[in-house]
Order: C-alpha cells, then structure tokens, then sequence
C-alpha cells in the first residue's frame, strides 16, 4: 500500500511546539502514510461552521516522532527568518500588477462572451433586428469604454507563507538534519510504541480523549471507515484502578467499539481486548 | 413484633457460607487476602447457583497469590479462567495477561462490597466488535428506542 | 453557579409497594434491632426476617445470590408431578447437596456415625402420599399469614422463582416458614405446592425419583462496610458480630477503617446522602465505574439520579484522591452517565487541618468534616456536530 | 493509497499561489460542501470500496487545498503592529466591528486572534512591511502562549464559528469579591439585563431553553444571598417531602413529581402534638421582680412540688437582687413579638412526653422509665463511650431522625474561596456570549457573559476543588466552563455548585 520510494520530506512548522502542517501536498503525503491528524483551521469553502475544518493539520506527538524516524519531515525555518523582504515586496507588487492586467483582460473577455451570448439568444427569439453590425458596435463599445474596478480585483489570501518551498530545490534544504524533539516521558514512550506497531499493522489511529483512552483504531481511512479499537496505552506494571476498568470498558460497549489494553513488552506489544461480558 | 429483636440475641445457625466444600477448598489455597477470597466464593456462588455454569472449579495463581476460578459456561463449553477482584482494587496489564497465559478466554469480575458483580471479558489480542446491525434491524432499535424515550 | 436540580426519573413499572424510609420503629412497640455478621471483611445478614426488613426499609445491601432483591431460588426447573408442582435437580447435583450437607453437620461437631445417620434419613426415598401429609394443613395457615403479615411481599414474576432456605439444625425442614408459597397465579388452584422441602431427582438411569432437600441455601444480605455501619451508628438497630462477639461502635469504626482504606470519606459521603434522605447504593456504581449511585426513595421506584465519586480534600481544598482524575477518566464517566440520564456527581469530603488521629479514631469526628458537592457536566456547543454517531 | 489519486493535477497542489485566471475563475465557484457518505465497517479490499474511498479522498483533497480568494472590495486592509500585538485598520471596518475589536488613539484596532479569524473567513488582509501575511504567518506571528495561544485559538475558533460573542476574559474589569459579598448593583449588570428584556424572542429553541435556565439560576443565586443569614431550620420548608436547597424559583419545577405520591401528613402529625396537659402555668404563680407593683419586698417560697427534690427554698428577699437587674422595659416590634412567640412555642414542642409532665415528681419519674427502656438497648452499642446517633426505642419521625444524624456540613463553592491564594495555574480565558445576542451586542456594555471559558490541555490535570472554588469567586455570576483541548477535539465540562435537596417519607 505504502509507495517504495522514500515518502518526500514533508515541512513541520512548529507553533508553540505544536507541529503543524501548511501545505496541500505535505498533508496528501502524510495520509498516505496513514498518518491522520487533526485540522485546526477554517475551511475556506465555509468558514463559519466546526462540521469540516481545514489547514493547518496537527500531528500527534507520534506522528510526528514516526515521521522524523523516518526522515520525512522537518522543520520549516523560522517566520522571523524575514530574508529578502526587499525581493518578495517587489515581487509582490510586479504580480499584483500582472494580476490587475490579466484580470481585466479575463473580466472584458467575459463580457463580451455574456454580451454575444445575450445578443444570439435574444436574436434567436425575436428572429430578425440586430445584426452582425450591431454586435460589433457594442463589442466596440465595450472595449473602449471598459474599466476594470480595482474592487472587483480577485485577490488570494495565501494559506501558506510564501517563499521556500515553491522551488523544487528549497525542498532538498528540508532533508538537512534537524534535531528530534524530546518526546520522552515514559507515558510518551509507552503510546509511540503502540502507535508504532499499531500503524505498522495497517490501522489508522486519532487521538481518543473523549472516549477515555489514548487512540481510537481504524481498520481503513477514518474518511470511509468507523473506528473498531479504544486503545488505552500503559505499561506492563502501571497500576489501573479496577473502576477505570470498568469506565472504559462500559464506554467502549455504548459506542459499540473494543477496547483494548496495549502494553510494549520486551519483544512485542501485549494487547488485550475487554468486551462487555453481556452478564447482567 | 418482638422477634427480630429476640433472634438478634440468638447466635442463629451456623453460616452456609463458612461450611461450603467451595469455601473450604478455597481456604485450603492459602490466600492471604481474605477479601479476594470472599469475592472469589460470591463469583463461585453466581456461577453456579445462579448462572447454572458447569465445572466451576477453584485454582490458586501463584504468580498473583489469587484465587481463580475455572467454568464452563455450557456442558462441553471452552474452559474460562475467571479473575474475581474487590472493585476498589487496582490491577495491571501484566496480571491479566499472566491468567490470560494459561490459555483460556478470561472474565474480569468486579465484586463491589456489597456482592454486586460486573463480570468484563477479556482476550488475547485484537478482538474486533461485531458489526453495527444491519440498517433494517437498526431502524427497529431506534424506534424502539423512540418508544421508550416517550414512555419516560 | 448552582446546579439546576433535575427531577428523579421515575420507574414505569413499580412492583411493590413502599414499605418504610428506614428499618427503624415508628412506635415503641415496633422494636428493631437486628444482627450481622463480620466474615472475611464482609458483612452478612443470615437471618431472613432480618433481611427483610433491612432491604425492605431502606434497599439495605444486596442478596448474595440475587441480583438486588434477596430473592433468590436455587430452582430453575419445576415439574408437575402426580398433582404436585416440585422443583427438579440433576443427580450429580443432588450428590453435591448431600456432600455440602455432610460437609455441614460434620461442621456442626456431630460424630461421623450422627453425620451418616442424618444423611442416610435424608436421602431415603419418599412417597407422594407422604408429601402431601406433610404438606397437609400448612398450606392454608400460610396463605393466611401472607396477607395478614406480608401485604407488601412483592409477588413473584413467575412460579419459577421461589425464597427457599433451610435451617441445618432442622434436617427434616418444612415449609412453614415459607413466607412466599405458590403465589403463582397461572398454576391451577388444586394443585398443591409443597416448596422447596421435596423435589424431584433426575437421572439418566432411574427417572424421576422424589427426595427431601438434603440442605438449601439460604439467601444472605451483603452490606456494603458504609451500609452496615450506618445501621449501627447512626441507626442504632443493628449489631455486628465478629466470631459471636458483638463490636461496639468504635471497635466497629476501627475495623472498617482497617479494612477499606479511606472509610472515613467514603462512610462520610455515604452518611451525608442518607441524612439527606436519598438512597445510596455502593454496589450499583461498579456498573459505572463510580463509588455509588444515588436514588431518590428506592431502587424499586426511581432510575438512579446521579453517580458520585467521592473525593478527599484538606483544608486548603486540595485532592488526594485514591484515584487521580484525567480528563480521559472524567470524559469516559461523564460520557457513562450521560447515556443512561444520570448526572456525574463529585462528593469532596472535606477535613480541617487540625483533625488529630486520635479524634480520627471515632466517628464522632464525622461532624467535623464538610461536604461539598459538584455537578460535573459536558456542555455542548452545537447540535451541528453529531460527531459521536460518525466515527 | 493516496498514490492512486495523484493525477495530473499534481502539479497545481505543489503551486499553491494562484495564477490570475484561476483567481478569476475562483470567483464563480461553488460554496458547498460534498457530503460524507455513510461509512463502513471493514475493509473487504473490493474495488467498489476502494472507489469509494479514492472519491472521499478526491473530495477531501480538492476542499482541503482550495485557497481563499475574495474581490478586493470586500476585504478590509490592516497592519499588523508586533510591539503592541495589535493588527490596525486601514480601511473600514465591516460588520464584525459590531462585537470584535476595540478603538485606541482613534483608531480601530483588533486583537490578535480576532484578526486571525477574520482572516481565516476570508475578511481580513493583513500587512507586515507592505506584504500580505499567509493564514500560516498569522498562526505563527500572532498567537501567543502568554494571552492567546494555540489551543486558547482552537477554542476560540470554535466558539466563534457556531456564532458565539467571544472576548478576552479581563480580570481587572470584574467586580471584587467584597464588592459582590455586598451584593453592590452592577451597572453593567443592570444594563445587560435591560438588553435582554428588549431583546426579540430568541430564534433557537436550544438557545432559549438555555438561556431561560441561566436566568433562574442568577435569580436564585440573588435569593440565596439576601437570605444566607438565615438559619437552616428556616431553609428547609417542613410540609415538603422534598425540600429544594433553595426556594421559590425550583418549586415550579419539582412539583409536578414530588407532590403526586406522598401522603402530606406530617402537617397533621404536628398540629396533634400540641398537648391540652402541660405544666399549669396558669397556677404557677411567677414572681415579675421588674415590676413596679411588687410591693413588698420578700418572695413567699414556691409550692415544693414544682421543685426538684432535696431542695429546700424559704422566704426570699429580693431587695438586694431589684438593684442589680434591668428595670427598663422592653419594646417589641410585633415582628419581634412574633418571632419571640414562635420560641417559646418551639422550646415547649421539643419533647411531647416532657410537656406532658405537670411537676418534677412526674418529670423524674419518666426519666426512670426512660432508663428501664434503655437498659432493653444492647449493651454493646449503649455503654460504651461511643453511642449510636439515634435511639430505635425512642421512635421519631423520619423527618426529625434526619435532621437528628445530619452531622455532616454542607458547603458551596464560594465558602472559603477567598482566602485561597490566586494560582497561575488557572486562569479564565474568555467571556463568551450566546449568538442570539449578537444583534443587540454592545462591546462598551456586554452584560453579563453566558459563560466564562477556561482553556487547558487535555492532557494536563483536572482543576481540584481549590481550582474550582478559585475560579468560581473569579467568575461570580457566571458559570466556568472547561474548554479541554484534546489535539483537534474540544470538549467542555462545567463543574457546577450543588446541594442534593433533603428527601423526606414520612
């Protein structure tokens, strides 16, 4: 399922060391390596409502310890890194000019194209009057007395920040090294290993706070296909009160999911599923 | 009316409890922890009187220093190990899986104090939850749901 | 930011009929004193008269072999045989009751000549006609006693379902104490019943034959230790022996304190709730994953309104809870709960600073801690996001 | 997987800077959102869930990647200003301006994450330096752990997008603890209630349920403090079984249920207490040594039968004694009179066999019939230094045996907060208003919020008691509610004050 050439090296960008993920094509690469995440932003389609977010993605602490394990992912450079601002204002104008240019040409195109479309059909109907002289002189007409407003200027707020990594080869700048963030409290340690192996065996996995353990498991995409697991990370030996236990357990049947146990032993992760028994 | 009081003078007979070939076979486990092993004769109790299960029988876990129970639920049913526990207890994974290690499914009964149980079962690996039902029969689930809603 | 109260859900189908708040007298001639007993950290209410009344006044603990109500039959199966409805067990179960009820007498100190004498009386074979003298007369008296003396006695679902018990010191019991014969309304009336003193045994060689019940159990009442020590302390009207011995308060006190390791809140969480008059039920909350549910009246009549974790805190309102709160616990009670219309309920028991061990060893120290209860509940931003159902 | 869906339009997913014709075409395109299909329960590797699934991809990609493009007439310039952390207006403000934003030295102004916002719904262009800052620079440049952070963002996103008036939470602008113990009018408290009586019935059913319910919680939250000096006899209504802690606002409510199935006859219980044979005060003569009419100045010594026996009391002079009392004499309200005549009334009901005793001898002798009875009581649990709270063979009402074992105390939150030492640990983030009331939404007058929003990580720990109490005096009238950030999931919890209602069968 996996593609055999290395994954390309998506960009994190940190956000009070949250990692996040700007561009369209790092989020495509990392989904397909079945890694999920989380959109945070709003959708520009439809801003003002939660059902369906957009860009930024944030990744779980163990996605993103998966991703630089691999050497796919790393650090986008720093905002405050403001290198050729001189260049990119100047860009920016030249491009807003050749934008204002090209946009009139589009807008007087457009006219055009809807005034020929009202002339033909109106044409069609009345079935003599205007004729091709006719057209020409309001085509003519419109050329000369046309003016683009500068307020109907279609102008694109950018979700990433321009600059590195529109060219090819600022991207090959990402592949430097850059140091691993420390992620290494035991309890981290404990879910990155069941993360680990859990996504090695094909699941897909989000954060499951608000069912009371660490990830719900997918079997598939998380767009197509309802979650089976409630995984619970801990170590072999960490205590558990029995009415936790039993909490998560009675959730895990509400929702109609497993929940499952998942302990890192020396070898291999230990996984125990708790169902309700179904005696009352 | 005065003969509850009466009788609460009286030392009553003895308690079934203590004299049951159960209990005493648990006793001669030599477990220390008394309260794991009252749970344990309450789930023996359940499983047998009340549930009907077959061959339940009692075993120590040297590892956990527990009893252990042993049934079938059906006559020529897979043998289940049972872990009885007091619920204010704690426990970890490694317990489970050391009564998971002697190969059988396993139920996890919490005992509360006052002999409420609530058994949960528990298997090795990934064990997927049965599909959602079918959207006919699903249909038939929420209405009925409906119907119970409106009666509350 | 007070809580809204919300209303008690009430049963749809209530099956009996309330009896008392409390198994404590209203007039002086109602006398109320009954007995437990401490075995292996647990208390048990062995007599059934006791039992009754304890659970019926107040839904006091849980039947050992049942799942709330005490009413628990050892008998699934009952036959009509010759005119008579007679409860049928299978021959290895028949040889378990006899060796359970050798195991018993020996107990009893009784001589093994005694004990096989017994056994061998027991277990002869009986004839109907026998049966039904014994049954003779009782019958009648018992039905009488029933309405007078037991108006209140929930009838069962079924004629399956039977109170039954035996006294070991009786080995040839009858069923005059029988306070719940044959109510079944569905059996013809000229049958007789003669309870659970005879059945029938079955086995694959002999057929049916009918037999005296070597030994029944009897149903027992648990008390959780916060029930039972209600009933003593702030009651009055129960006693709890420990190897025959009776244990005042403060030994009482000091023995639970030993057994469960923080008696003090939990008893405190669950005295406040039966000051308030609710019912608190400890065994329910396992279900939950909580400490106890709170009824209003009774299970019989009300859903149970909240779950409650009881929490300790100094006096600087700092937790030390035996279970430390995440979110991720929080979110699955309050998810819990939620499904089954019940509120998530914390109970912060609170201790001054200068509560000395000594004044720790008694529970008068109850009066000087303080309670605080909490509502904890999810809030809901929009209905927009039906997320739960898609993921 | 997601390597099928790489198509030719690869290319344009790695430009994500749009050519001036798509921005063109961009104007005209659809504002829907494609509906999620029902999802599945395994993956059985058959092609048509593999089409399935490459669709749901397609869709995502495309609405996923899509870039924000707005004419430029309908965007407000701004700049953003990184010593103050502030983004200024440049242009005129839009509707917005109605619940967000701020003017300073005559300029419109906007907080850091409401520009964010702004420009996340396509109604902002912001410039640093004469360029344009990406949504991405925005998250990096303006969000700040110190006021607004990440996950104080996500929350506030969140509220926001449903429609609530979201604001920075403002400590300083918050009345003082003293000054609410005083129960001091608020005038934005006043102002925001009059907003709400004018206010236009409230669209949603949701909302208004809400808000009817946030409305009889502040009013008894008044109630209970114009009479928290009241005692708790006072409190608890006696002819209820089922005594709300607090009065008249609740009973509406619980009625419908409590009042149906309990026989109210406690009431009557009571009035047959009231015994005819008491001691006979009418032939008890009190000697009213105040009086100016007491002639002479010795006392004839009193019947002995109404004494306690072994005493003996000759004549007495009460000369000496005139000297030393109060001689002035008392006036009453008739408020006072009344209060003092329940007292007395009270002090006399305590023990129904008491009152029934007409002189010492009848008196001690009950009490030695007490003791007979007592000495049926099990030794066990009696003599001993311990003894139970209540007394089987002395039969009460379940009424009065409750209050007898009620030896726990009940608290609320707000008992003990303010000695608590503010901690950094908690802090309230945001104000938030309910979305209905938007139209009539005045920034310089917001009245009182719907809620407080307290933004923290779920992984982090649950506020304790303390937590609690402390962010409970903070926000006063108000409730604190828990936005729990768990990665892109937000739940929110509310730990409100309680107090079960005492449940009284007779």
């Amino acid at each position: 399922m996996e593609e055999e050439d290395p994954p390309p090296v998506v960009g994190l960008s940190l956000c009070h060391s949250a990692p996040l993920l700007w561009r369209a094509p790092d989020l495509r690469a990392v989904r397909s390596q079945g890694l999920v995440g989380a959109l945070l932003g709003s959708l520009p389609r439809t801003p003002r409502q939660n059902g369906r977010l957009g860009r930024p993605l944030l990744l779980l602490p163990e996605e993103e310890r998966l991703l630089t394990e691999h050497r796919a992912a790393a650090a986008l450079p720093d905002h405050d890194q403001d290198r050729g601002w001189v260049e990119l204002r100047q860009q920016h104008e030249e491009e807003q000019q050749r934008n204002f240019e090209e946009q009139s040409v589009l807008a007087l195109e457009d006219r055009k194209a809807s005034l020929l479309r009202a002339m033909t059909s109106s044409l069609t109907q009345s079935g003599a009057g205007t004729t091709d002289e006719d057209l020409r002189g309001h085509l003519e007409a419109l050329d000369r007395n046309f003016s683009f407003p500068c307020a109907a200027l279609a102008v694109q707020l950018s979700t990433t920040r321009a600059g590195l990594g529109y060219c090819p080869e600022a991207r090959a700048l990402l592949l430097a090294d850059w140091p691993m963030r420390e992620l290494d409290a035991p309890s981290c340690d404990t879910r990155y290993q069941v993360f680990r192996d859990l996504r090695g065996r094909g699941f897909y996995l989000t954060s499951a706070g608000k069912f009371g353990g660490d990830f719900l498991v997918y079997p598939g995409d998380p767009l197509r296909f309802h979650a089976h697991f409630i995984a619970v990370c801990l170590a072999l030996d960490e205590s558990l009160p029995l009415l936790d236990v039993l909490a998560v357990a009675r959730l895990g049947s509400n929702v109609k999911k497993t929940v499952l146990l998942c302990s890192p032993g020396t070898d291999r992760v230990r996984y125990t599923s708790v169902q309700w028994s179904g005696m009352v | 009316m005065s003969g509850a009081s009466d009788r609460a003078e009286a030392s009553g007979p003895p308690n079934w409890i203590l004299h049951h070939p159960a209990y005493q076979q648990m006793k001669d486990l030599e477990v220390a922890d008394s309260a794991q092993v009252h749970a344990a004769f309450l789930v023996y109790m359940d499983l047998t009187e009340v549930r009907q299960w077959k061959e339940v029988s009692c075993v120590k876990s040297p590892e956990l220093q527990l009893v252990l129970l042993e049934a079938k639920e059906k006559e020529g049913g897979p043998v289940q190990s049972v872990l009885p526990l007091p619920v204010h207890r704690s426990l970890n994974h490694r317990s489970i899986r050391h009564v998971l290690d002697r190969g059988f499914p396993m139920l996890l009964c919490a005992v509360a104090s006052d002999s409420t149980l609530v058994y949960q079962r528990m298997t090795d690996g990934l064990v997927t939850p049965d599909p959602p039902a079918g959207s006919f029969q699903d249909m038939g689930r929420r209405q009925h749901r409906k119907r119970r809603q409106k009666q509350h | 930011m007070q809580a809204a109260f919300l209303a008690p859900r009430r049963r749809t189908r209530v099956h009996e009929e309330y009896e008392a708040p409390l198994p404590v007298g209203r007039s002086p001639q109602e006398k109320s004193q009954f007995r437990a007993e401490l075995i292996n950290q647990h208390v048990l209410v062995c007599q059934p008269e006791h039992i009754q009344k304890i659970h019926n006044q107040g839904y006091f603990g849980k039947g050992v072999l049942s799942r709330a109500r005490p009413d628990h039959s050892i008998y699934d199966h009952w036959e009509e045989h010759e005119g008579l409805i007679l409860p049928v067990v299978s021959q290895s179960r028949y040889e378990d009751l006899i060796r359970w009820a050798k195991a018993a007498l020996s107990a009893r100190g009784l001589d093994e000549d005694a004990v096989s004498q017994t056994l061998l009386r027991l277990s002869q074979p009986i004839e109907m006609e026998h049966v039904r003298r014994e049954m003779g007369g009782s019958q009648e008296e018992e039905e009488q006693m029933e309405e007078e003396t037991c108006p209140h006695t929930k009838r069962p679902r079924s004629g399956s379902k039977r109170t039954c018990r035996l006294d070991p010191r009786d080995p040839d019991p009858v069923s005059d104490s029988d306070p719940n014969p044959n109510p079944d309304p569905d059996c013809d009336p000229g049958r007789l019943d003669p309870g659970p003193a005879f059945f029938l045994v079955v086995s694959d060689s002999e057929g049916r034959r009918l037999r005296r019940t070597p030994l029944a159990l009897s149903e027992y009442l648990q008390l959780s230790l916060e029930e039972a020590f209600f009933l003593v302390y702030s009651l009055g009207c129960l006693s709890v022996y420990l190897q025959q011995e009776p244990l005042s308060v403060s030994q009482l006190w000091r023995k639970f304190r030993s057994l469960c390791p923080d008696f003090i809140s939990s008893y405190a969480a669950y005295h406040h709730f039966r000051s308030q008059g609710w019912v608190p039920k400890t065994g329910g909350g396992a279900k939950y994953g909580v400490d106890l549910m709170l009824y209003r009246k009774g299970p019989p009549f009300y859903h149970a309104s909240y779950s409650v974790v009881i929490e300790r805190t100094d006096d600087a309102f700092r937790s030390s809870g035996l279970r430390p709160f995440s979110w991720r616990s929080l979110a699955a009670l309050s998810r819990i709960t939620a499904n089954v219309s019940k509120e998530l309920m914390l109970c912060y028991i609170i201790y001054p600073p200068d509560l000395s061990e000594a004044e720790l060893d008694s529970p008068v120290c109850l009066s000087r801690l303080e309670v605080q209860e909490v509502i904890v509940s999810r809030w809901v931003s929009s209905r927009e996001r039906a997320e739960q159902e898609d993921i | 997987m997601a390597d099928q869906n790489k198509t030719d339009t690869e290319g344009k997913f790695y430009s994500e800077i749009l050519s001036p014709s798509e921005l063109f075409a961009a104007r005209s395109r659809s504002h829907k959102i494609p509906v999620k299909g029902q999802k599945e329960f395994f993956p059985d590797n058959s092609e048509e869930q593999r089409q399935r699934l490459e669709q749901s991809l397609n869709e995502h990609w495309s609405l996923i990647s899509e870039e924000r493009v707005e004419r430029l007439g309908n965007l407000v310039k701004a700049l953003w200003i990184p010593s103050e952390q502030i983004v200024e207006l440049q242009s005129p403000a839009g509707k917005f301006w109605q619940t967000m934003g701020f003017s300073a030295n005559g300029k419109q102004c906007l907080l850091p994450e409401e520009a964010l916002y702004l420009m996340e719904c396509g109604n902002l262009q912001v410039f640093y330096k004469d360029l344009p800052l990406s949504i991405q620079d925005g998250y990096e440049r303006f969000l700040c752990s110190d006021t607004v952070g990440l996950q104080q963002y996500q929350v506030y996103g969140h509220l926001k997008r449903l429609g609530y008036v979201v604001h920075r939470f403002d400590p300083s602008s918050e009345p003082s603890s003293y000054a609410r113990k005083l129960n001091l009018p608020q005038s934005r408290d006043k102002a925001g209630r009059q907003l709400k009586r004018k206010r236009s019935p409230s669209p949603s059913l949701t909302s208004s349920r809400a808000e009817a319910q946030d409305e009889s919680t502040t009013e008894k939250m008044e109630v209970e403090d114009k009479y928290s000096h009241v005692g708790e006899e006072d409190k608890k209504l006696p002819a209820s079984p089922l005594t709300p802690p607090t009065s008249s606002s609740d009973v509406s409510r619980g009625q419908t249920w409590w009042m149906t199935d309990i026989p109210r006859d406690r009431e009557s219980h009571q009035a047959s207490t009231t015994g005819s044979s008491c001691w006979d005060f009418s032939a008890i003569s009190f000697p009213d040594l105040g009086s100016s009419s007491t002639l002479s100045g010795c006392l004839d010594p009193p019947d002995p039968l109404l004494l306690p026996g072994g005493f003996t009391v000759g004549v007495c002079d009460v000369a000496s004694w005139r000297q030393k009392i109060n001689q002035r004499e008392v006036k009453m309200s008739s408020k006072e009179q009344m209060r003092e005549e329940e007292k007395r009334r009270q002090g006399r009901d305590v023990d129904k066999e008491v009152q029934q005793c007409r002189n010492w001898a009848e008196y001690q002798k009950l009490m030695v019939r007490r003791q007979e009875q007592c000495e049926g009581r099990p030794a066990h649990l009696w003599n001993t230094e311990v003894t139970p709270l209540h007394d089987p063979t002395q039969p009460i009402s379940t009424g009065e045996l409750l209050d007898k074992i009620s030896v726990i105390k009940s608290t609320h939150l707000l008992e003990g907060a303010s000695r608590l030492k503010r901690s950094d640990e908690w802090r309230i983030c945001f104000n938030v208003y309910q979305p209905d009331t938007v139209a009539d939404f005045k920034k310089s007058n917001p009245g009182k919020p719907y809620s407080r929003m307290c933004v923290c990580s779920f992984s982090g720990p649950v506020p304790d008691l303390r937590d609690i109490k402390q962010l409970a005096l903070q926000s006063g009238n108000a409730p604190v509610v828990f936005a729990v950030v768990d990665y892109g999931d937000i739940s929110f919890y509310t730990f409100k004050d309680f107090q079960l209602p005492t449940d009284v069968f007779p």
